[in-house]
């Protein structure tokens, strides 16, 4: 066994691997700890989406063959207007408001491209244009946080109920839970703004503002697959 | 799994990842950006075509893999940082829930569409 | 959960690190409980997980021998019908989730830094983390015993019967939230141990050179994260059914009870190989040092795990033969279950093969490895007679798949921990095990179980099904219940052996002057084995470099001169000192066992009042923030070999 | 000593070889051995068995399922014996005793070979490769079905017994669920309502099947997941809520098939037995003509009924005794959930609460001899049910006389208190505590008019 120098032995267990700038950090594999954690960590939600776009079209192709058949159950759940439309289209197609959800999806999309320029400006230690990325990546996420409460609230007046039919629980659930996704996204880029303010967030701590642009651009896929599968193809 | 084996290089010092090694230019995030815009412009205008089964469907299921691909390849780095050594990792990380996540879910929609 | 929340643990750069308010601070110089509760070492992190799993073990062991002793005679009335199925299915839960899982997690997190040569896992504080959360989960499980009785849905908890119209008590509601706060350790726990095996390896320690223990529980892991986040997409979809009146399992509005069994056998087949690989790796490491060979065919090992891991995924509705899923699905599925029996005969094989022209030595735990290498055929024969689809719908909800899983899950999964605790114990407690009790804990485990659990084969071939609170006489199963429950006794009082051989080793051991047993007392091949007994919190004093398998036991081996092998140097010889001179570790964390605590709050208010969830979300936001914001070490201690101007980063 | 049994001894008996080195625990392989042998000698009937290679009393379909297992078991057995074998040789052969430890004396030291290794990976693959043709050929085997027009059953699991509907007219359809009168595929598209096709029959506890005859069924369940199950004459398929999954029975010879609900659903799991009973073919166009009459109501006064009177106070608003003028429409659309068993034919059947509970007891056909030996393997159909005929030969006290009254009437007075219900949440029967005792004689004489 060679006995390594102790100086390059001690290599504490806390190293996280961000980006140093000596050479005393590696890692077997050469990628920083903390990436490829978020990387898993964006695997294992892959099958937690994965799960709920899967119960909700099962669910929403439940519901149609229900309303299609005539269930009383079911149609007791919705009012009179929206049971003639969606028996008249044979689809979901009539809740949706596609222009605006497609506008909201823009802004979510759009919030991508800024979040890549706030990784790129802390790259460069460009504090101002950090701060901005941050600060309008929040802003259009909150946004479409915006957008889906008021789409959540005309869903509502139209009659779908959340404990109402298999519909409701579906749509409610799968886009709820993205919104939560995105929420949380919101709050971490807060948290990175109010640090960006103190003037705590340098070259150094590029990683991690890289990292939460990887959960954000994750989310932002999530919603691609959402957008495509639950409103374009009903 | 196998692929990591022959990637294995714990013997290489290995760099910090991604200060050196290129990453798309501003012009290039723009580039990507408009044509994802273009793609989803297409995709809703399609969806407003009045088309009904597969010829509505397929060429959605399309432009969403590629929209798909796009963000994680370009926006999450994926194309950049898979060059690196080892940066294969993240494919398996990543692109095995994927599959799996599809292929899982495909079979079990397939089990409740079809009933055989 | 907090896993989200990771980017924020921000590493305070090239700024010198302060506390920005007193209560961020780390423990200083724990000791005692303290200590316990704010470590991070990856060492008594593991132990802690052992000492939970034993707890819930005992639990569940009584529930079993309750479960026993109400099917000794037909029409027993010792237990209700209800009593009886809340029993049953806790049973299942806890040995499932707060057993085998956490002995599995147990010997991950002790010995992945110590095989891989490595000071600690990658993320010491999540690795906390992961340990509390899932005892708050477990804990929380359990209080459904006190507060109006378990879950009495059975372990797998099939919609639409766990649905409030259908188990309007709270016991299913605890199972949900328990194991979601459970599920949640396990993910965090499973990104954390993957970054350590695939980023944290001494030099040298290839993927090809790296302990089968290694690969197994690094495939394991994955399977984890992969498996449970489908678990928690139906906990949370019969969360918002039960809780919050949503209709995924309403069959009067057109849901389909199916979706359930999907999700849930999507992440429970896996599940069942998550609890046996982790063994299969013990077993891996046990029977070569005994047998004084290397294992046979390494590489085949270790393929035949991945495979294993891999073919998990495609055969869970073989969990579903009967339940209407179509023949054509039953054809792709039973077939896929027939051949992931290859691999797993690839290993039998293959440690059968390592004992062949072996040197045996017959100590408690290559006996419980033997014991493994047997029993768990018995399971896996079982395994095929039942993967095939025709027979399986005579067999399905008997008694034989009660006895194939338990040859898997007892005589698979835990004679290979208890063979594991065996070999280890010296390495993690400084002492050996008494042999002699050894082998009548090992002896009498064999008897016990197989008389429990093998005429359950019969019970199940003449038509007994399971979950029956009560059979008649006329059925004809007395005779082989009263066999199984006085086998039941058997095996639970030899099981208890253990506990009794650990506490008589120890004052044995003690009242000896605590001699030192050496860093090597098996004359054992991996890198572990080259520090001192019990294991110094520093890990290694410098880290190892590997050039091969076993690279421990070539350095103690070399041929001479005419090519015979030779002793060169005995392994306390070559042991590392001990001295942790210059060393530094990350400093205690109070955040961890804070924020696992926080989360039955919730859960509790979601249970009895949304109000009550209040408080616990407070506090989880709290805790997270006091997480990110904890500085990376106790600022009044001197680290050693940091000065000042370095940095110091917190473990996240 | 029944094959089933014996295979799985020798397995077990093996197992334990593993014991023999240990000297002190020669008492313990003595125990096993002394119980293998009890078992051997005890004559218990096996009613539910499933592995019973005489092939006696069991079905088509069951035969089929053990053909194939029967020499899977024979090759596994095989594997058992050299991989236990082996390892145990291995062991005896190979130990080294602690005294004779040498640090120096290593054995060779292989790494493995890939050849051999490669060949236990094949081999075993192709064994399971001709193993699964045969399996999927049965697989296929057991889900064909009859033609069009033969006999159907819907097959309806509640907790915690079976309700079971004979499609008489073979249109296909069960139910009239929108009352409208006609019987079409609207109402096949509705839920699940008590409202029965006019034309067809309903039973409950215990499937009559004719002998010799393929009998396809439709399962499904009003409220959990529930598995239908006849050891003897398939194996076993799941009731599910919302789906209905065919699957079929056929029966070799007349008699009585016994099985129990083998998906966990609730409270009172172990208490959901069933039964089939295998009729002659003109036996069964006999029971079935009758099935299909309504009911006879008692003459007035008599104490059937004043026990009628009773019935429709307590006991109508979920069970139906259909008189001839039963309107569904009239039916309160919320007792769906409260379904209970249709009794308009109860006293010709052989059980109750979900067949836990023999409606005859002893002399059940009334000719003197004592009928509850369950070893009698040549049933005697009138063993088991109460036909027409032999009915109208007895004394009219006599069915009254052989019927189990007094667990019938404690099972009308305080049903929970015998088998786990959940009454409160409309799940089971309630207790019925107001009832007297001349009240309880009066309905229970009234129910064995019910024939």
């Amino acid at each position: 066994m060679t006995a390594i120098p102790v100086e390059d032995a001690v290599e504490v267990a806390d190293d996280h691997g961000s980006d140093h700038h000596d050479d005393g950090h590696h890692t077997s594999l050469g990628l920083s700890n903390m990436k490829l954690a978020m990387w898993l960590f964006l695997g294992s939600e892959c099958l937690l989406f994965g799960a709920l776009i899967s119960t909700y079209l099962l669910s929403k192709a439940r519901f149609l063959t229900e309303v299609l058949a005539g269930n009383p159950e079911v149609l007791g759940t919705l009012p009179a207007n929206l049971i003639e439309e969606f028996q008249a289209e044979g689809s979901v197609e009539p809740l949706f408001d596609i222009p605006f959800t497609s506008a909201s999806s823009f802004i979510l999309l759009m919030s991508s491209v800024t979040m890549v320029f706030a990784h790129q400006a802390i790259s460069k230690n460009d504090q101002r244009n950090t701060r901005l990325w941050l600060a309008t990546t929040a802003a259009l996420g909150s946004v479409f946080i915006a957008g889906q409460v008021y789409e959540f609230t005309t869903f509502y007046n139209e009659g779908l109920r959340f404990d109402g039919n298999l519909l409701g629980s579906a749509l409610y659930t799968l886009t709820g839970f993205h919104g939560v996704h995105v929420t949380v996204g919101i709050i971490m880029l807060l948290s990175l703004l109010v640090l960006a303010f103190r003037g705590k967030l340098n070259q150094d701590r590029a990683e991690t503002l890289e990292l939460v642009g990887l959960y954000w651009h994750f989310v932002d896929v999530v919603w691609v697959l959402i957008f495509t599968i639950v409103y374009l193809i009903p | 799994m196998t692929d990591s084996i022959t990637l294995d290089s714990t013997d290489t010092h290995g760099h910090s990842d991604h200060d050196d090694h290129a990453h798309p230019t501003e012009k290039q995030y723009w580039i990507v950006f408009v044509i994802l815009a273009v793609i989803t412009a297409v995709e809703i205008a399609w969806s407003y075509m009045g088309l009904e089964g597969p010829a509505l469907v397929v060429p959605l299921i399309i432009m969403m893999v590629v929209k798909f691909l796009m963000i994680a390849g370009v926006f999450m780095h994926l194309s950049f940082d898979s060059k690196m050594p080892n940066g294969r990792t993240f494919y398996l990380c990543f692109g095995a829930a994927m599959v799996l996540a599809i292929l899982v879910f495909l079979v079990v929609l397939a089990a409740f569409e079809f009933q055989i | 959960m907090a896993v989200i929340e990771e980017p924020l643990a921000l590493p305070s750069g090239t700024t010198k690190a302060r506390r920005p308010l007193g209560a961020f601070s780390r423990p200083r110089n724990a000791t005692g409980l303290v200590d316990w509760l704010t470590t991070v070492d990856h060492k008594k992190i593991g132990i802690m997980y052992g000492m939970a799993a034993m707890f819930f073990f005992i639990i569940g062991g009584v529930a079993a021998l309750l479960i026993r002793l109400q099917l000794a005679a037909p029409n027993s009335t010792i237990l209700s019908a209800d009593t009886y199925n809340r029993v049953f299915t806790m049973h299942g839960t806890i040995m499932v989730f707060l057993v085998v899982m956490p002995i599995g997690a147990a010997f991950a997190n002790y010995l992945l830094p110590l095989q891989i040569g490595a000071r600690d896992v990658a993320f010491p504080r999540i690795n906390a983390f992961s340990f509390w959360v899932f005892l708050a989960g477990g804990l929380m499980l359990n209080s459904s015993w006190f507060l109006g009785g378990g879950a009495n849905g059975g372990w797998f908890n099939y919609a639409p019967n766990n649905g409030a119209a259908f188990s309007p008590s709270t016991g299913i509601d605890f199972w949900n939230l328990g194991l979601f706060i459970a599920g949640i350790g396990s993910l965090s726990g499973a990104v954390n141990l993957i970054t350590t095996v695939l980023n944290m390896r001494a030099p040298g320690m290839t993927l090809m050179r790296m302990p089968v223990f290694v690969w197994m529980t690094l495939v394991t892991q994955f399977l984890l994260l992969f498996a449970i986040p489908v678990l928690t997409a139906a906990q949370l979809l019969l969360l918002l059914d039960r809780q919050f009146g949503a209709n995924f399992f309403n069959v009067t509005q057109g849901a389909d009870p199916l979706l359930w069994q999907h999700l849930f056998w999507i992440f429970g087949h896996p599940e069942v190989y998550l609890m046996i690989l982790p063994a299969f790796g013990i077993v891996s490491e046990v029977i070569p040092t005994f047998s004084r060979k290397p294992i046979f065919g390494y590489p085949f090992m270790v393929f035949s795990g991945i495979a294993i891991g891999f073919m998990g995924w495609g055969v869970w509705a073989h969990h579903m033969f009967v339940s209407g899923i179509g023949p054509l699905s039953v054809t792709a599925f039973s077939v896929a279950t027939m051949f992931i029996a290859v691999p797993t005969g690839v290993k039998i094989l293959n440690w059968l093969a390592t004992m062949w022209g072996g040197k045996l030595i017959l100590n408690t735990a290559m006996l419980f490895s033997i014991g493994l290498v047997t029993q768990f055929t018995i399971g896996g024969l079982s395994g095929v007679t039942h993967a095939v689809a025709p027979s399986d719908t005579q067999q399905t909800d008997t008694y034989y798949i009660v006895a194939h899983f338990h040859y898997v899950l007892f005589g698979g999964a835990l004679f290979g921990f208890f063979a594991g605790l065996y070999f280890w114990w010296p390495k993690i407690f400084g002492y050996k095990l008494n042999e002699k009790i050894g082998k009548w804990n090992f002896w009498g485990m064999v008897l016990g179980f197989n008389l429990t659990f093998g005429p359950m084969h019969i019970l199940g071939l003449q038509g007994m099904a399971r979950r029956m609170q009560t059979y008649d006489v006329s059925m004809g199963f007395n005779l082989w219940n009263l066999v199984s429950t006085i086998g039941s006794f058997i095996l639970g009082v030899t099981t208890l052996l253990l506990f009794v051989n650990a506490w008589k080793s120890y004052s044995e051991w003690k009242a000896a002057g605590r001699p030192n047993v050496g860093a090597d007392p098996w004359d054992a091949r991996t890198i572990e084995w080259s520090i001192q007994s019990p294991a110094p919190e520093h890990n290694f004093d410098v880290t190892p470099t590997v050039s091969d398998l076993d690279d421990f036991w070539h350095q103690k081996y070399a041929e001479d001169d005419e090519g015979k092998l030779r002793q060169v140097a005995t392994g306390d010889e070559l042991a590392q000192p001990g001295n942790g001179e210059g060393v530094h570790l990350p400093a205690p964390s109070y955040w961890p066992i804070v924020l696992a605590f926080s989360l039955p709050i919730v859960g509790y208010g979601l249970i009895y009042s949304l109000w009550f969830c209040i408080p616990g979300t407070l506090l989880t936001i709290i805790s997270i923030y006091g997480w990110a914001l904890e500085p990376a070490d106790d600022l009044d201690i001197d680290d050693h070999g940091h000065g000042p101007d370095q940095e110091m980063e917190p473990a996240v | 000593m029944r094959n089933g049994l014996s295979h799985m001894g020798k397995k077990f008996g093996s197992d334990m070889k593993i014991l023999q080195s240990k000297p002190q625990l020669k008492l313990g392989l003595w125990l096993v051995g002394f119980l293998g042998l009890a078992a051997a000698c005890a004559d218990e009937s096996k009613p539910l068995n499933t592995f019973d290679s005489d092939g006696e009393g069991q079905g088509p379909k069951a035969t089929e399922i053990e053909g194939l297992i029967t020499p899977i078991f024979a090759i596994a057995g095989v594997v058992f014996v050299l991989v236990i074998g082996g390892a145990i040789l291995l062991t005896i052969k190979n130990r080294v005793k602690p005294e004779d430890y040498d640090p120096e004396d290593l054995p060779t030291q292989t790494h493995g070979n890939f050849s051999l290794e490669i060949m236990w990976t094949i081999a075993p693959a192709i064994l399971l490769a001709v193993i699964s043709v045969f399996m999927v050929q049965t697989i296929w085997d057991l889900e064909t079905k009859n033609a069009e027009g033969e006999l159907d059953v819907m097959v309806i699991g509640q907790q915690w017994w079976w309700e079971y509907r004979y499609d008489v007219d073979g249109d296909g359809f069960y139910q009239d669920a929108n009352g409208d009168g006609v019987v079409d595929e609207k109402d096949a598209e509705l839920p699940l309502t008590l409202a029965l096709d006019p034309d067809d029959v309903v039973t409950a506890n215990e499937l009559v099947i004719p002998v010799g005859q393929q009998v396809d069924l439709e399962i499904t369940s009003r409220d959990v997941i529930h598995s239908f199950w006849i050891p003897a004459l398939n194996g076993k398929r799941d009731a599910v809520p919302g789906r209905v999954h065919t699957w079929s029975v056929e029966a070799d010879e007349a008699g009585k098939y016994t099985g129990w609900c083998t998906e966990y659903c609730g409270l009172s799991h172990a208490r959901m037995r069933m039964s089939a009973i295998a009729l002659t073919p003109e036996d069964f166009e006999t029971w079935i003509a009758n099935q299909a009459e309504p009911a006879e109501v008692p003459e007035e006064d008599t104490k059937e009924w004043r026990g009628r009177e009773t019935f429709a106070a307590n006991c109508s608003s979920c069970h139906i005794v259909d008189e001839g003028d039963f309107n569904y429409d009239d039916y309160d659309p919320e007792l769906i959930t409260k379904a209970a068993p249709n009794l308009t034919h109860f006293a010709t059947r052989s059980a109750f609460a979900g067949s836990i509970y023999e409606i005859y007891l002893g002399d059940k056909d009334g000719d003197g001899q004592d009928d509850t030996d369950a070893n009698d393997n040549e049933l005697d159909v009138s063993d088991y049910l109460i036909l027409p005929q032999e009915a109208s030969q007895e004394a009219e006290s006599s069915a009254d006389y052989r019927a189990n009254s007094a667990q019938l009437k404690r099972w009308i007075q305080n049903a929970p208190s015998q088998k786990a219900m959940a009454p409160d949440e409309q799940r089971g029967m309630p207790a019925f505590p107001g009832l007297s005792d001349e009240q309880l004689d009066e309905l229970v004489a009234y129910l064995a008019t019910l024939d």
